[in-house]
This record gives C-alpha cells, structure tokens and sequence, in this order.
C-alpha cells in the first residue's frame, strides 16, 4: 500500500504466476468496500491461435526482474493518472489458444483516468517487463520466438511525447 | 572479477545454457565491452551475439544501455527484445 | 450477430437492467470457445459517495431509446475499430455507493482497438444515450438532478476530430 | 394533429407528468416551434422551458435537433442533457 495524493490508501498488487487469473476477484479486492472509486478499466491479453496455427504460447521470463520492472511501471501510472489502485498479474509457462496471459485492472475516480492507467501499464510492460513468447505450432511442435514489434515501442513512445506536451 | 550472467529466450537457446560464471578480463568495463568479449568465446557465443545492436542487458535486474559501466554489478542478464503482454 | 470484416461473427449485446452484472460472466459470453480474440477491455463505472455526501445515485432512462441509442454507438464502434465483438449493459433505478452502473466489455484482436472501442463506447454514450442521474443525500433526502459536463462533450469530440484527421 | 409527447429528468418534475397527448397547433412545424409553443401553457410549462436551448429532443426515439420538422412522429420526448454512463 502506498500513499495516494488524497491520503487514501493505493493499492498496487503485481503477481507472476503459471496458474490463470480470476478477474471478477481481481477487481472485487481493488473496489471492494470503496466508494470513492468511480470507474475501474480492466484489460486482458489472450493467446490467439493465429489462424489455427498455433497450439499454444510458451512464456519465459526473468523471474525477479519480472516483478521488479513491473511493479515500477504501476507505481509510474498511479503517481502520473491518480489511480486509486491497479493491479497487474502476468503468467508464464505454456498457454493455449484462448487462454489468458496477462490482466490489468485500474481504478479511479473518473473514466479517463482509469482508461489511461491501464494502457499506460500496457504499453510499457510491452517494451520493458522480461518475458518472452515463443510458439508451438500444430503441425512441427517448436516454432518461432516471437518478434518484438515496432509499433509497441511506438505506443510506449506517445506516453512520454503527451507527457512533453503536457509541460511536465 | 567473476560475475553471474543469466541468458533468455533465443539468447539462451543458441548459447545452449540459460546461466554461467565468467571471469570478466580486464579492459571489459561496459555492457557492449561484455557482449564483444562473450562473442569470442565460440560460435554459439558468435550466433547469439551476432546482431549486438539488437540484444537487450540488465544489470542486478534494472535495464542497462550498451555503453552503462558494468560496475559491481553481481548479475548480468542479456536477451532479446521483450515480447510479453 | 453482425458480420465483422474477417466474416466471423461479431457478437453486440446491449441490456438495460436495474439488476447488477456479472463482469466475468459477461467477458465469458464474449470470448468464451474463441481463438481469434488477443486482448478484452472492460470498464465498470460505478456510483461514486462523493466525498460520503450521497446515499445514492437514481438513474431514470427512455426505455426503448436507451437501448436503441446504445446499440447504434456499439455497432459504430465495431465497424470503426474492427472489433471481435462489444457488450454494453446500464442499469437503472436507485444505485447505491460502491453499486455498478454500466459496464461496457470490448474485444479485439489487438489491444488498442479494444481500448479505443470500450472508450469510444463510453464516450459517446456519456453525452448520447437517454439516462438522468439524481442526487440522493445522506442528509436532506433527494437532491440535485447531476449537470452535463462540458468535458464529456469534448470527450466525444476528439473522436470525430480522430475520424477527420485519419482522412476518413 | 395530436402528438403523444414525454418528458425525462427535471423537465418531467417540473411539469409534473411524464407523457401526455398533445394537439399540435397550426404553425408549428419544428422540435423548436413545438417547446415554444408548449412554454405557453402554463407557468410549470414555462419553469421547465426557460432556457429552451438546453432542452434535447427525440422524434420516434432518435436525437433531433430544434430546427428537425415534427413531421410524421408519433412520440416526442423532451429532456435536459444526458447525464449517464
């Protein structure tokens, strides 16, 4: 728990974990019993089968370096959107088509806040929390590492030019 | 100095280990001084170093750019671009 | 079920209900047997005490147009963002502090264009969909009906202003 | 031409109805003309209409503006800015 800018208590929450996620608890522990808290965004990354041509994901990661990174990004998005709390929970290991990877949750007082917490997290967890993904294909087992994309480095990018513009 | 260094991903396939000790020689005194010398250290060390520019470093798990002093840093983490979320 | 532009079907779902929601079991609904589907976004808005002022908010909505009005914006955010699918659910009647008022899940297969449909949603519904909150205080009974607020118009104006720039 | 017509939010406490059939006199022809004319039925009629520019309207349950003609609807509500979400 950490000191909000109201003096509310914020909670940030930062998991690693093979076992999947259960989201409705997840929101339920950062609302419950609040009622400052006026719009909650979560977000949750699945692995898609690629047009049936994977049959699963394998993620590994740095195991300390995972939290660690993670959590200073979260840290970073309560103190810049005033968020009432966030959450953010990765897993790793092997995870098959449909499965979830990872959750996010935001809470705020106002919607925009709780949208921009979330993709915030998103963005940069993206570019700077180690893990990596690797496929398992259908048809000839072991497949490729998954290739960083420029467009994630460019999402994280429009965080610090609004930042710029914002005078900050 | 010997240092723990840890590899991920495609770094840690093509070395064919995911951690090792290393003596650091002298005149290795940056994070692109360590990858340089590690390439010299065999062809699995050339294959997963051979794009030097693209390969991501940690140091005691806190990102490092290529020309940051390896300092006393007690584990070096080297890897690909990340590619979670 | 409306066709989405990769010929899979795209699931809208819209409900006005005075009863709560279930917010797993509506991500569930949307993405449940799928493998095409990367990223969900979901946002809960829910009633705020107002600093322990309130003892509830009521919401009061045009029937028929209410649903109407939301399933026009939801099916505008499906085709603009090329979305797996889309639930928008508000509730209406007495809500207490802490209690869900709207819920709006969006799925894509990335996560921007999950973000921007819930948000789009959100914003459009703000300023174009019959419901009037009211005021009920902890002290002196029922209050003041809630004012528009100027920053929910340029909220949904940013959105055509996207539209103008993008050339489309 | 008689028009069912219904009210939301203040606009409804103030009149003190939620609906009512109403006959649309000669002359009025737009959702504008239409509160106009409504504003002269009475000082609760007035207190809801005061500032007419606020006041949002629906044709049949769609968004119309003061100027959009009456036309052929069958059910007009009149409302202060929504205020939902």
């Amino acid at each position: 728990m950490a000191a909000g800018t109201s003096g509310t208590p914020v909670g940030v929450t930062v998991r690693i974990q093979a076992q999947d996620f259960d989201i409705a608890g997840e929101i339920e522990a950062l609302t419950g019993g609040r009622t400052d808290i006026g719009a909650v965004v979560s977000f949750t990354g699945l692995c898609r089968d690629e047009g049936g041509r994977l049959s699963a994901l394998e993620l590994e990661h740095y195991p300390g370096m995972a939290e660690r990174a993670i959590r200073a990004i979260a840290e970073k998005a309560v103190t810049r959107f005033e968020l009432c709390g966030i959450t953010a929970i990765h897993r790793h290991g092997a995870i098959p088509p449909g499965g979830n990877i990872v959750l996010v949750v935001a809470a705020a007082p106002h919607r925009q806040a709780a949208f921009d917490g979330a993709s915030f997290l998103m963005d940069y967890l993206k570019t700077d929390a180690p893990f990596w993904k690797k496929e398992h294909l259908k048809v000839g087992g072991a497949g490729e590492w998954v290739s960083a994309k420029d467009a994630d480095d460019e999402a994280k990018a429009k965080w610090a030019e609004a930042l710029r513009q914002s005078g900050q | 100095m010997s240092v723990r260094i840890v590899y991920f991903a495609w770094v840690r396939e093509r070395i064919g280990k995911g951690s090792e000790e290393i003596e650091i020689p002298a005149g290795v005194t940056t994070v692109g001084d360590l990858i340089a010398h590690l390439s010299t250290l065999g062809e699995e060390y050339e294959a997963a170093f051979q794009v030097p520019g693209v390969i991501r470093a940690a140091l005691d798990e806190e990102h490092a750019d290529h020309d940051e002093p390896i300092g006393q840093a007690r584990e070096i983490a080297l890897f690909p671009p990340m590619t979670g979320g």
